[in-house]
This record gives structure tokens, sequence and C-alpha cells, in this order.
């Protein structure tokens, strides 16, 4: 770890910050067009953000400190997910701070929180979002750790770092199990990021919504850190998306121009994964609720058996 | 004077255990004497037995004979570091159990304090002669004096009729265990008749055997851990016994139950097979499996806890097969891998779990009801006790920081690592058991955000929870001990592998030590830090970091004004506590997903009802698919046999005579 | 006068003593003394034999080795701890009205020749006499069994009577060809009933016949120990007498049958090469555990239940002398010390159990604990005990004898285990409703002897911990006598 | 061969023999009166038996059980007996579980079980007695059936005290009498034993208006 690379640690961090409503503008827009629609600026999100910022706190009467730390928490684990996927460069400091399985954790330690945060006020759409919210956790964590087993598996590592090092690095070679992985991962980020076949973030129908349902209550600053730490959340997946499918590009090592490079291949990496992300979402119709397990079954599936082809097919590779 | 030995110090703790026990029979009805003298004593000795083992910790064993048990098969007690990790284990968790029944028990409550006290350190001193003692003979009157200790502790408020029935099928189940303990010791004496451990060990026993005596363990050690299908009393008994008894026999008894399946498999026998570890760790996954799923399912909050439990003893049986699997095949850094995850897991297990059981002693102490669906914005009444259980919570969820992640990790990591077995077939099993943990590991969230948000969180459900207090300062004490320990062990997982380690290398003859020390004391990382870390100060201090800067920053660019107003709910009017989800609500969809695991009674409106209620009965298939059968059938064998005694002289005359007449015609010299 | 004669003169002394003043107020008090001073000339006696070794008395009628000065003790002290808690019992059971003070005559001056009957039988050289002590038993504890007068008390001795006068006289027959046998090697001399005479020829004796002789011998005392499926008699004399009869017949009126039953193993084990007698006792003993054990869950009535706790332990002590060897006979006979101590202990608590509550029907007895704590803490742990739970001694001895049979004889192990199995759940699934749970039974008139359960159970648990040296020595050389 | 046979082994044989006709009798004697009788006649034949014993053996001690055993199973105990019918007033017909014939194959098949299982001891035994152990075990267990058959308190008693002198037989004839002490003591029992019985008849009569032993069947598992 050097003093560079610290500063590379913070200036990924920022990005992430940055970049992450930006992502989200940007998938609202490549939504809107292909749904014929008006598209919203595409700087939106940092205008709602700004104006949430501004905007007094309005606290229901039964909210207790945990209803008031929740966002604060949910944002900085986001913020730290950011921190150790690589986005720019393996070399992070932070990055052994937590592996892959400690990366399910962040998230899943957010989802805790977040849906305590619902149930707090006590109102009934809040604990049916709390609920649905941890039923979809509870089908996409397991899936999303196999997607990473499977991966560790080809790399013998577990660290982030680690396997997009092997993956980007090694010699091309064509790893069948990794099909089956992003297919997997692919149906979890769905899931996980409120996205269509599951939930959807752009409605506020009450008898389908999961995630929306979860933050009715918040207002002010805590409703923006809440949409900032969801943008985060999004930023994040698509990020070891491309780290752990398309890790090419992202640089080894903290050499200036490797670094300076991989910001615009990120960039136009994350332009094409929202866009294709839009796509997905638009031909595709939000399920019942109780069709969300067998969603996320699949990908559960599809994971386990990524998991075994890599077993049977590719050991002695 | 030659110094005290460790383990000299912990026969005194046990005494001493015995004489605070006496000591409350001496004044039985004097509160004061004995919760606020005896118990925090209690403690004391707790924490000295803690602090003994630490000090132990890494040495070689300590032998003792006491002058006392059978002619040729005196006590024989031994410390070494196995026993000593479990000693920790105890000692610790004792500690702040022992403060928070201090606060707990209450005048009029059950039975005479004096007894309550007798009763419970006699649970702890058996419990420690169990880990210390060295002979069969020994070990089994320490077990079964555990087990009656504790059941007279279950049976504290034994006016009530299903509180007898949970102390009878947990007595009765415990006693079946200990016979098949009996029965695998006898094994593995192998006819020599020297029942010390010191004999059994010399032993070499044919494959047959070996297996033998380890499939009588896991079934005797079973019964008292709650694997699959033995675990039916555990719901019934965690629930009835006052709490601080629910958290020390979930949080130390069962794992009496693990140190004596890690003591026979990998002491005792030898080399293990490797088909024992997968049966083991099917056992172990079908019991985390049911355990979480009706965790999440039920209504009364200790009930969940304790099917939580299930769920915890089920990986720790699973860990303990990958431990087999790996020893088997002299994987012997993969085998310490997994192994030190079980020892974490037990230690993490009980902290947190005795925290949990602890917080409902405080709920139920402020609300009287233990029943989910009456509880619930306590959080505002009850904040200390809240905000511990959240460590409680999390922890139990396996989420970072805390110390349920920490043994979770280590256990997935040597899963991850299984690949390189030589055998194709577990080579592909493995993994899948692997995904079956990550899935018990994700519904332990479900059920502790369904305990945390019912209880604590959302409005109150009935009107006398208004009058709830919080917990008083021992309980509080109590508490913040546990939380400390649950924090402690997640965030300096090294330190604590250090110390555990010692234990591995005992049973394994590898650890894990070395590495984990080479990286410095807070980076966990068991092989390599290019192949997995774990740094659980950084991790937290990032996120802390992240809250504090990101809130002054807030503050500091905006504003941080604040109003209070009615709650939003989409304009929703109606919104009084019952519009919440109830404890059933809440875990509908688990219900419906996995429908087949359940045994459901359900009762629907219709729109003729005058008055239309729903209820839902979840009940355990194995119950009715096992316990009912064979409890017809003993029956059945009883009601043939009773007609021996059928009244009539002319009758009994006969039985005599044909028995004669037989024996005069059958047998011969 | 020495200790023996005054051991066995006290009780039969104090019983005709008895019969002509048991109608005083101080009488009980006579019964306890008398009991008090037996307790002491054998504890004397034991001291002396521990000391001194075996010796004869009255020439050689009497014998007083290792092994029976053990039971004499203990029927002693058994005896003792009875009289001192029949006291109150009876005085109760007096104010209930069930008893007339002509019939407490008759208890106390029975109760002592009871107790004169089973000490003569303990210490008889001579196997004939040792069968007319038995029968004599029989007689005093048929009209101790009915003592209530009831239909019910009167059915339960008339068929105790006649199964146990049956199997006597079988007793008997094996007696006669025990005779026939020891003749042809001993002669006409007189000295061939006489045991220590016996066990000095045991080899020479003729197999055929002695094997002949174990089965009657076998079959006629093992009625009296209840073995399965002779064991008809021994719930309903069990059930229907007063509880100190009960506690006696179960403390020490089996076991002495069982000691007859040693006795004449000693001889056949001599006499017939392999083991004929153990395979034997072995069988009955698995039999009857298992058979007992299956009776229990379905009893209603507390006494009845015990009685047939009593038949399981019997089987299981006979299964152990059955298996033979050191160990297991050491364990056999530390068996049979535990069994009469707690089940005595537990006779004593079900007693006022069943006066308090004032029925014998386990499912009206309820929270024993809340009337007085004393005697259902005493049930519970007595209970507890004679389930073999440990720190109690019986767990000890168990221990000993499942030990010793996984060795030696695996395949009975599972039997074995599984009846032990089936006992507890019955039994514990009884008892504990009635200590436990409300109540609204009231006190008694009299406070309850409750001494003598704590002491019984007092040694029990001691010895579960701590077999002290002299009671170990002693039973290993009781042991290594029976082979 | 029969030459062989001394005189007073001959009369034993006879003696014995008749107890088995005795003992056959009492089993299919339907009447409480001549059953007691028949007891009475068993108890002399018995006596009678012992006495030849004694005189061929003279052992002096024998001449004692001789008398004892006239005194009380010849003429006690039938006396006590008879008294007890006559002051019970017990119905004379005597009601039997099975009946006759099928009581007489099962007596039959009885004898041969005995005489077989007696068979090697009797090849041991000195000529004198050859033979008298089979026919005392067959004896006892024919008074064994008859105790299991009868349905009243009499001839169940009847019965166990035919068991005794089948005992009795053996005692005296195959073993040439067991020690005088332990004689005595068991007639002593069996005295008291009976004494038992007859207080005990009353209080049965009392408690249950009859001394059918069915109404004594009150304690079982249910």
């Amino acid at each position: 770890m050097s003093f560079s690379g610290l500063l590379w640690q913070l200036f990924a961090i920022v990005l992430a910050l940055a970049l992450a409503p930006l992502l989200t503008g940007w998938v609202n827009q490549c939504r809107a067009w292909m749904q014929n629609r008006s598209a919203p600026p595409l700087l939106q999100p940092y205008y709602m953000l700004h104006k949430l910022f501004l905007k007094d706190v309005v606290l229901a009467h039964g909210a207790s400190h945990l209803f008031r730390f929740a966002p604060f928490v949910v944002f900085g684990c986001m913020v730290l997910a950011c921190a150790i996927i690589p986005t720019l460069s393996t070399d992070l400091p932070l990055a052994p701070a937590a592996d892959t399985i400690a990366l399910v954790g962040v998230f899943g330690l957010a989802r805790i929180f977040i849906s305590l945060a619902a149930m707090d006020i006590g109102t009934s759409f809040g604990s049916l979002g709390g609920r649905r919210e941890m039923l979809v956790g509870f089908l996409a964590e397991p899936a999303l750790l196999m997607v990473i087993f499977t991966t560790a598996m080809i790399s013998q590592s577990t660290s982030v770092a680690t396997i997009v090092e092997t993956l980007a690095h090694r010699d091309f070679i064509i790893y069948p199990s990794m099909a089956f992985a992003g297919i997997a991962f692919t149906f979890v980020s769905f899931a996980e990021n409120a996205r269509v076949p599951v939930d959807n973030p752009a409605t506020h129908l009450e008898l389908t919504m999961i995630h929306e349902a979860m933050i009715l209550e918040y207002s002010g600053r805590h409703l923006a850190l809440i949409e900032w730490a969801a943008g985060l959340k999004l930023y994040a997946y698509s990020c070891l998306g491309l780290a752990l499918f398309f890790p090419w590009g992202i640089a080894e090592g903290d050499s200036m121009f490797g670094l300076l490079l991989a910001i615009p291949v990120l960039v136009a990496k994350l332009a094409i994964g929202g866009a294709l992300l839009a796509g997905i979402e638009s031909v595709n119709a939000k399920v019942r609720i109780f069709r969300a397990p067998e969603f996320l079954g699949t990908a559960f599936l599809f994971a386990v058996l990524g998991l075994l082809v890599r077993l049977l097919l590719e050991t002695r590779v | 004077m030659p110094a005290l030995l460790p383990i000299d110090v912990l026969l005194i703790a046990a005494c001493a255990w015995l004489a605070l026990g006496f000591a409350g029979l001496a004044a039985p009805r004097n509160l004061f004497f004995i919760s606020k003298i005896l118990f925090p004593l209690g403690a004391a000795v707790g924490v000295l037995c803690g602090l003994t083992s630490l000090r132990f910790l890494g040495e070689s064993a300590q032998v003792a004979v006491l002058a006392i048990g059978l002619p040729d098969l005196p006590f024989h007690l031994r410390l070494d570091n196995l026993t000593a990790v479990f000693v920790l284990l105890l000692g610790f968790a004792s500690a702040g159990i022992s403060v928070f029944a201090a606060g707990y028990f209450r005048k009029g409550e059950g039975a005479a304090p004096g007894l309550m006290c007798l009763q419970y350190h006699l649970f702890l001193a058996s419990m420690l002669l169990v880990l210390l003692a060295d002979d069969a003979y020994a070990f089994m009157v320490a077990w079964e004096c555990m087990a009656l200790s504790s059941f007279f502790l279950v049976t504290t408020d034994h006016r009530h009729a299903e509180i007898r029935r949970a102390g009878y099928l947990y007595l009765l189940i415990a006693h079946i265990g200990a016979i098949s303990i009996l029965l695998s010791f006898g094994v593995m004496t192998a006819g020599s008749g020297d029942y010390s451990f010191a004999g059994m060990r010399a032993q070499a026993l044919s494959p047959f055997w070996a297996s033998a005596a380890f499939l009588l363990a896991l079934a005797g050690f079973g019964a008292k851990a709650g694997l699959l299908p033995v675990h039916v009393w555990l719901p019934e008994a965690h629930p009835a016994a006052p709490s601080p008894v629910s958290a020390m026999m979930s949080g130390v008894m069962l794992k009496t139950a693990i140190y004596g399946l890690l003591r026979v498999s990998f002491d005792l026998l030898g080399t293990p097979l490797w088909w024992w570890g997968v049966v083991a760790m099917s056992i172990g996954l079908a019991t985390a499996v049911f355990g979480v799923l009706y965790s999440t399912v039920q209504s009364d909050m200790k009930r969940l806890l304790a099917y939580s439990s299930i769920e915890n003893i089920g990986l720790l049986a699973v860990a303990l097969g990958l431990t087999l699997i790996f020893h088997a095949y002299r994987m012997e850094a993969l085998a310490a891998l997994a192994m030190t995850a079980l020892l974490y897991h037990c230690l993490a297990h009980a902290g947190f779990k005795s925290l949990l059981f602890l917080c409902t002693g405080s709920v139920l102490h402020a609300t009287r009801e233990r029943s989910l669906g009456k509880l619930g914005g306590l959080i505002h009444r009850m904040p200390w006790v809240a905000w511990l259980a959240l460590a409680g919570v999390i922890a139990s969820a396996g989420l970072p920081p805390l110390s349920g992640f920490v043994s979770e990790w280590l256990l997935l990591q040597a899963f991850l690592f299984s690949p390189g077995l030589p055998h194709p077939w577990l080579n592909m099993v493995v993994p899948v058991a692997a995904a079956v943990v990550a899935l018990v590991a994700a519904l332990a969230g479900f059920a502790m955000v369904k305990f945390y948000g019912i209880i604590f969180l959302g409005q109150m459900r009935e009107e006398a929870l208004k009058d709830a207090h919080d917990a008083g300062p021992w309980e509080k004490a109590g508490l913040v001990w546990l939380a400390g320990l649950t924090l402690a062990l997640g965030v300096l997982p090294s330190a604590v592998i250090g110390y555990i380690d010692a234990a591995t290398r005992q049973l394994l003859g590898a650890g894990l030590a070395d590495k984990v020390r080479e990286h410095g004391w807070w980076m966990l990382a068991p092989i390599s830090p290019e192949r997995a870390s774990y740094e659980p100060l950084i991790f937290l201090a990032t996120i802390a970091a992240a809250v504090l800067l990101g809130r002054q920053l807030v503050h500091r660019l905006y504003h941080g004004r604040l109003r209070r107003s009615a709650a939003w709910d989409c304009g929703y009017v109606f919104q009084g506590p019952r519009a919440q989800d109830t404890a059933e609500g809440f875990s509908q969809p688990i219900r419906r997903i996995f429908e087949p695991m359940f045994r459901m009674e359900r009762h629907f409106p219709t729109i003729r009802d005058e008055r239309p209620y729903y209820s839902v009965k979840v009940e355990d298939h194995l119950w009715h698919w096992l316990y009912l059968p064979l409890a017809r059938l003993a029956n059945g064998v009883s009601a043939l046999i009773t007609r021996l005694q059928g009244g009539r002289i002319a009758i009994y005359l006969l039985y005599s005579f044909l028995t004669l007449i037989v024996l005069l015609l059958v047998a011969r010299p | 006068m020495d200790f023996f004669t005054l051991t066995l003169a006290i009780p039969l002394v104090s019983g005709l003593l008895l019969t002509v003043v048991g109608e005083r107020a101080w009488a009980p008090n006579l019964n306890i003394i008398a009991s008090l001073g037996t307790f002491l000339a054998s504890a004397l006696l034991t001291v002396e034999i521990v000391a001194a070794g075996p010796r004869f008395a009255f020439g050689e009628m009497f014998f007083i080795d290792s092994l029976n000065v053990f039971f004499v003790a203990l029927t002693a002290f058994v005896g003792l701890t009875t009289s001192i808690f029949s006291g109150p019992y009876m005085r109760n059971e007096q104010e209930h009205g069930k008893l007339t003070r002509p019939r407490l005559r008759l208890y106390k001056s029975m109760f002592q020749m009871f107790m004169f009957t089973m000490l003569a039988a303990l210490t008889t050289n001579n196997l004939g006499i040792l069968w007319v002590a038995m029968e004599a038993a029989t007689l005093t504890t048929v009209l101790l069994v009915s003592l209530y007068r009831t239909p019910a008390s009167l059915e339960a001795a008339w068929k105790y009577f006649i199964l146990c006068g049956v199997g006597i006289a079988q007793a008997l027959f094996g007696t006669i060809l025990l005779y026939f046998a020891a003749e042809r090697v001993l002669g006409e001399t007189g000295n061939a009933l006489l045991w220590t005479h016996l066990v000095d020829v045991k080899g020479q004796l003729e197999p055929t016949i002695m094997a002949l002789s174990f089965i009657f011998l076998l079959v006629g005392y093992g009625t009296k120990v209840g073995l399965a499926p002779l064991h008809n008699w021994l719930p309903d004399a069990h059930a229907e007498g007063p509880t100190p009869v009960s506690a006696v017949l179960s403390g020490l009126l089996l076991n002495v049958a069982l000691y007859a039953i040693l006795r004449v193993k000693v001889l056949a084990d001599g006499a017939i090469s392999g083991s004929f007698a153990g395979n034997l006792m072995m069988g009955f003993g698995l039999l009857t555990l298992v058979v007992a054990a299956f009776f229990l869950s379905r009893q209603k009535d507390i006494k009845r239940m015990f009685a047939y706790s009593s038949i399981e332990h019997m089987g299981l002590i006979t299964f152990a002398f059955g298996m033979g060897g050191a160990v297991a006979n050491f364990a056999g006979l530390l068996h049979m010390t535990m069994h009469s101590l707690t089940k005595s202990a537990i006779f004593f608590t079900v007693g006022h159990a069943a006066q308090k509550c004032g029925t014998q029907l386990m499912e009206d007895i309820r929270g024993l604990i809340r009337i007085n704590p004393v005697v259902g803490w005493g049930l519970m742990l007595g209970t507890l005990a004679i389930l073999g739970m440990p720190p109690f001694g019986v767990f000890a001895s168990e221990f000993m004898i499942l030990t010793h049979a996984m060795k030696h004889h695996p395949w009975a192990t599972p039997i074995l285990l599984l009846a032990l199995g089936v006992a507890f759940a019955a039994i514990f699934g009884k008892v504990q409703p009635m200590v436990f749970g409300d109540t609204h039974a009231k006190p008694l008139p009299h406070a309850p002897a409750i001494i003598p359960v704590f002491v019984h159970l007092g040694l029990v648990l001691m010895i579960g911990l701590w077999i002290p040296p002299y009671l170990t020595r002693w039973f290993h050389e009781a042991a290594r006598m029976l082979g | 061969m029969s030459a062989a046979i001394p005189l007073s082994a001959q009369l034993i044989n006879l003696f014995a023999s008749v107890i088995l006709l005795l003992a056959f009798a009492m089993l299919a004697q339907r009447r409480v009166l001549p059953l007691i009788n028949l007891f009475a006649l068993q108890g002399l034949t018995l006596c009678l038996s012992t006495l030849v014993v004694a005189f061929t053996t003279g052992q002096a001690h024998l001449y004692g059980s001789a008398a004892l055993t006239l005194v009380l199973k010849a003429i006690l105990l039938p006396w006590i007996l008879h008294r007890l019918v006559r002051k019970l007033q017990v119905k004379a017909d005597v009601e039997g579980l099975i009946n006759i014939p099928a009581t007489m194959i099962a007596g039959i098949v009885l004898v041969m079980i005995a005489f077989n299982v007696a068979l090697p001891i009797s090849q041991l035994s000195s000529a004198i007695s050859r033979g008298t152990l089979g026919i005392a075990l067959a004896s006892v267990m024919l008074a064994f059936l008859m105790m299991i058959i009868r349905t009243k308190a009499i001839p169940q008693v009847v019965g166990f005290l035919a068991m005794e002198n089948g005992l009795f037989l053996a005692a005296t004839s195959a073993t040439y009498g067991m020690p005088m002490v332990v004689e005595l003591g068991i007639a002593l029992d069996v005295l008291v034993g009976v004494i038992i019985l007859g207080v005990f008849f009353f209080q049965i009569r009392d408690q249950f208006d009859s001394l059918d032993i069915r109404h004594l069947e009150k304690l079982k598992e249910r």
C-alpha cells in the first residue's frame, strides 16, 4: 500500500459517489427512450438529491433513532462496497478489508437495516416492504454467493482484486461455467436493484412495490441518502459484474497511464451496461411477487449449475 | 508451596460454584443475598474460568485424579486445549448470564430463589466437569447432572402443563442420548474394560467398530445438541425455561454436545473415515435448513430463537463434517480451517444467542408477553435492550462486522477450497452443501429481521406495552458484557484464532495461527491475503467514517432540520397497530414457498362467519412421522404385555407351571 | 451373648412381646427400639465379621460370611428406617379409620417376625432351614398384606399366598433333589444340606441332578424374586398392603429370595461345567426386565407402578449375577443395595403422598411439591435415582452392569437399554406431574417421618460418587465368593 | 429282573403308585368332601410308605416323620378342612375350568413328562427307591394341575396340600428323609399355613359371600 494507492482509493470512492447518480439517470433516460417517452435530463438524479437535501426531514411520530440512523448506515455500506470493488485498479488499499463474501455481507447488512427501518414506523406498507425485501434477499444472497464461488474457484481466491487479475490477465480461456454464473448474476442484480421483473423503481403501486414500500416514510436528507445509496448499489453491482465478467481494462498496479486509461473504459462499459439494463427492463413485465422466488430460484439454480459445471468440466483446466 | 496449576484453579472454580449453590439453599428466600451476592460471585468465578483457560491455551495437557468415583475407576480429569476453548466459552458466557440473572430473579416468581441458585450453579459446575472429565464414568455423571439440573431449571414454573411436558420431553431425550453416548464409550473400550479416555485412545478399532462408535456418539450428542431428528425437545424446553437458563442452555450447554463430538471423533477415535463427515454434514444441513425455516415461522419469540439455535447447531455439524472429510484425507490445513470455523462459531453463537435470549428475558419481564403477536415498538420504552439486541441480531444473521460473520466466512472459505478432494463424488457434493449453507445464512437474516422488527419496532400491538420499562442495571451489565463479546469476536478474529488455534493444533496437528499472525493482528487471512482476507476493523472503520463524514457533510453543507408529523403510508388513514404485519403475516412468504416442509393447520375466514378469523398452526412433520408412531408402537407392545396380568389366579399358576415344564424339557446343562 | 444371637433374638423376642403388648401407646416405640437394637447388633456383627472373617453359630446351623453379613446389615438398616417411617404413617392410617388397634398390634408383631424370618433365612447354613424361613416369611407377609381386610387386599393376599406357596413348593422339590445329590457324596451324615459342606464338594455333585434341582429352585425362589412370568403376585401385594410393607417387600424380601438363588447358584456352577445356571438367570433377567418395563407405562396406581419397577430391577440384578465374574457380581450386589435403599425411600414418600391425597391413583395425586416440598423432592429425587440418573448410586451399578454386558454379552446390551429407556419414559412421565403442578390436598394430622427418605437417598448419592474403601473390599470379597 | 427287587422296594413302589393313583382320583373328583377324604387317604399311604422306608433303612427319625405325617396329613388337616367345609357351608359340587376327560389327558401327559425328567436321576439312584422320584414329581405336577383348574378356594388348598404330599414322598422315599429339623420346620409351616388359610376363608366369605375364587379377579391390568 502506498500513498498514491491511498489517493487512488479515495479517487475511486469519489468517482463512485459522483458517477452513481449519473448511471441511474442514464438508465432512466435509456428506458424512457425505449419506451417512447420523453426522457428526463441525464442529471435529473443530481437535481433530485440536491432538492431532497434542502428539504426538511418530516419524521413520523413513531419513528425511533434506528429509523434516522439507518440511511446513514445503508449509505456507508454502499460506499464501502464501491470502495472494494475494483473499478479502475485492482491495487486498492481497502481491497483486503473485505473479500467477495464480505461484500455479500455488506449488502446483507444494508438490507437488514433498510428492512428494519421500514418496520420501524409500524405502517402496513412498511412492514410489507420489509418482508418482501427480506424475501428477495434470502433468495438473491445465496445465488450471488454461488456466482462468486464459481469465479472464486477459477481464480482460487475470494479476493475481488485477485479474481479480476486472474480473469483479466490470464490467457483467454472460455469458461462455460462463467456463462451460467453470468446469467445468474444478471438475474440477481435485477432483483437486488429493484429492477423490473421483480420490482419497479418507477411506481408506487401499493400491491407490488418492494423497495419503494420500504422508504415510503423517508423524506429530506434521509431519502436523499437512500436514493443515493440505491444509485451506489446499482453502480456497485454493475462494476462487480463488469469486473467479474468483462474485467478487461481495469488497471493492475498503480501505473498512472493504466489508471487514466481505465476511467474512460469504465465509463464506456457502464454506459453500455446501463443501456442493456434499460433494454431488458423494457422488454420484460413485472412479475407477481410470488413469481419472484421462482425467478430468483432459477438464478440460484443457474449459479449452482455453474459451480457444478466448473467442477465437472474445468477442474483439469 | 507449588504454584496452582490451571486445572486446580478450574477444580476450585467448580467447587466454588457448588458452594455458591448450596449457600443459596442455606437462605432460600433471601432474595438480596442470593441475587446480589451469590450470582455476581458466580459470575466472578466464570470470569476466573475464562481467564484461566486463556492463560492455559497453548500449554500441554494437565491431568488429575480425584478420590471419588467407582472403586476401579476414580474420576479422571484432564485439561487440554480443546477443553480450554470450551471452558473459555463457558466462563465468559456464563459470567454475562450470571450478572444478568442477578437482576432477573424477582420475588414471588417460580421456585424459591435459593433452589434456583442451587440448580443454576450445579448446572454450571456440571458443565465444567463435563469438559474436564477424562473417563467415561466421570463424564456420564457430569453429563447427566447437567441434564438433571437443567431439567429442574426448565421446569421452574412447573404449574403449567406444557412446561412439564417440555421438561419431560427434554429429560427423556437427554437420557436416551446419554444411553447412546454410554454405548459409544463402550464400543470404544473395545472390550478392554478400561473406561478412562486414555484407555480408549490407546485402542485401535476396526473401521466397523469405529464407525459404530462414531454413529452412536453422533446420535447421543446430537440428541443433546438438537440435531435432526432428535431436536424436538429443544423448541419446547428453551421457551419453557427462565430466560437466563434458556441463554445458558442454548449458548453453552449445546456446545458441550459439540465438545463431546469433537472429543470422540478427533481425540478418542483417532483417524476418521471420510464418510463420517458426509453423514455429519448431511444431518447438519438438514438440521440447519429445518431450524432456520421453522425459526422464521414461529410466533413465540423464544421458540424462534430456539429454532435458530437448531439452525446454528446444524451449521456446526456441517463444519464438523467438513473437518472430518478433510482430516480423513489428510488435508490438514483445510481441516484446520474448517475446525477453526467450527470453534469460532461455537464461541460466537454462545455470545450472540445468550445475548438474544437474555433480551427476550428483559422483554418478558417488562411486558409479561412472549407472543410476538402482542409485542411491538419496544425500542421506545426499552432502548438499551433494543440496541443491544440489534448487535445480537446482526451477529445471528451472520453479517459483518460482528461475530457470526467471521465463523460463517471461515466456513465458506473452507468449502471453497474443498475441490482437490480425491473423491470425485464428494467434490461435487460439497459445493452444493456450501450453497445450502449460504441459503441458510440468508434465511437466518429473514428470521432475525422478523424477530427484531416485530418485538422492538413498529407500533405497540397492545396497550399494556406502554408501561414497559427498560432493563435494570444488573441486566444491562450482563447484556453489555455479552454484546461486548460479540463485538470483540467480530472485530478481533486474528487474536481469537491465536487462542483457539491451540485446540485445532492439538486435534489435527495443524493450525492457522502462524499464517494468521504473519499478516498483522487486524487482518484475517487464513491461507494468504491473495486468496482471501477480511479486516473487520478496517471494514467497520470505513463504514463508520462514511456514516460520520456523510452526516457531518450533510449537516454542514445543508442543514439538520427535522419535524414530526403523522406517518404517510400512501395516505392510508387507519394506521392502528393492527395494520402492521403480524408474526404470522411476516413469515407468510416462507410458508408459501416451503409449504411441503411444514405441517400446517389453517383456518380461513369465510363470508358467512359471524366473527371471521384467520389462524395458522405450524407443526413439525417429524413429530407426526416419527415420534407419534413410536409412541403408538410402545403403547401397543405394552398393551399386549399387560394382558399377562389378567387377574385370574389359575392363569398365573399356569404360567408358573408352563415355565417349569418348558425349563424341564428344554434346559439341559 | 454374641452379636449374632442378638441379631436374631431381638426381632423374635420383640415380635412375641408385641403380640402381647402391641396395643399399648408405647408399642410403636418398642418397635423402633427393637429395630434399632437389631440394627446395632447387626452393625457390630458386621464389624466383627469384617475383622475376623466368617464364622459359625449354633454348631454349624448358622454361618455368617462376608456375603450374607452384608445383607443382614442392609436388612436391619432398612427395617430400622421402615419402623421409624411406619410410626406416623400408621397413626395417620388409624385416624383415617382404616386400621383398628388390634390390627396395629398384628402389624407390629408380624413386622418383627418378618424381620426375624428374613434374618434367619439370610444367616442359616442349612438349605432346608432356608426354605423353612422363606416360607415363614411368606406367611408373615401374607398377614401383613391383608392387614386392611378390604376385598382388594384379601384378593392380593390370596394370590400372594397361593402363587408363592406353589412356588416355594417347587423350591422344596429342588432342595430335595439337592439333598439327593449331596447325599451321594456326603453320605447320610446330616450334613448334606449344610451349605459350607456342599461348597467343599460342589465339584463332585451329580450335574444332571444339580441342573434339575437348580431349575426347580430358580422357578421356586424366582417366584418370590418376581421373575417374569412368575411375578404376577408382586404388584398386587405391593399395591394393596400398607406402604411400610411394600417398602420391606420390595427392599428386603426380594433380596432375600435372590440371595437364596445366589447360594444355590454357587453350588450349581461348581457342579455343572459351562454356565448353565448363569444362562438361565440371564434369560430370566432379560425377560423380566423387558416385560416389567412395558408394564410400567400402563399403570394407574402409584404403588403398582413402583412394584413393577422393583420387578424390573430384580430382572437387571438377576441378569448381572447371571453374567457372573467379579465385576458383574460386584455390580449386582451394589445394585441390590442401591435398589433396596432407593426403592424403600420411594415407598416412604409414596406412602405419604398417597395418604395426603387420599388415593393411590396417580392421576389424582398432583403438586406434591406444593403440599410438602420435602416429600415432593424426596419422590422426585428417589425416582430419578431409581431410573439410573447420576450422580446416584443406581447409576454406578447400572454403569458397571452395562459395561460388563457390553464386554461379554454385547447382544444383550440393546435389550437392556431398550428396557431401561422404556422404563424411564414410563415412570418419569407419571411421576413428574405428581410432584409438580398445583394441588388442593390438605396437610396430615401427623407430620411424616421424612428423615429415613433422605438418609437413604443420601447414602445412595454418596455411593454414586464415592464408594467407601471398606465397602469396596467387602463387595469384592462377596463377589469373589459368588465366583 | 423282578426277582432282584427286594420286598421293601416293591412295597415302596406300590405305595408310591397308590399315591399317584390317588392324585389322579383327586383330579377327577367333583365334590369337596370326598376330595378331602382322598387327601386323607393319600396322607395315610404316605405315612405307610415312610414307615417302610424307615424299617428298611433303620433310620430312627423316619419313624418320627411317619408319625408326623399321620397326625398332620391324615388326621389333623383333613379334620380342619372338614370343619371348614361344614362351618362355611360350602356347596358340595366342585366346578372345574376344563372338563374331567381333558384334565385326565393332561394328567397323563404330565406323568409322562415327569417320568422322563426323573429318568436320569432314577438310574443314579440306589435300587430301593428307583422310580419313586418320578412318581413324586408326577404327583406334584398333578396337584399343580388341580390347583390350576379348580375355581373354588378349598379344592385349590387341597391341591396345594397334595403337592406337599408329593414333596414329602420325594423327601422320604427317594432320599430316605431330610434331616429332622427340616422336616419339623416344613410341617410347622404347612400347619401354620393351613390355619392362616382357614382364617382367610372366613374373611373371603365375609367379603365376597362365596368361596369362589372367580371373585378374586379384580386386581389386574386394564
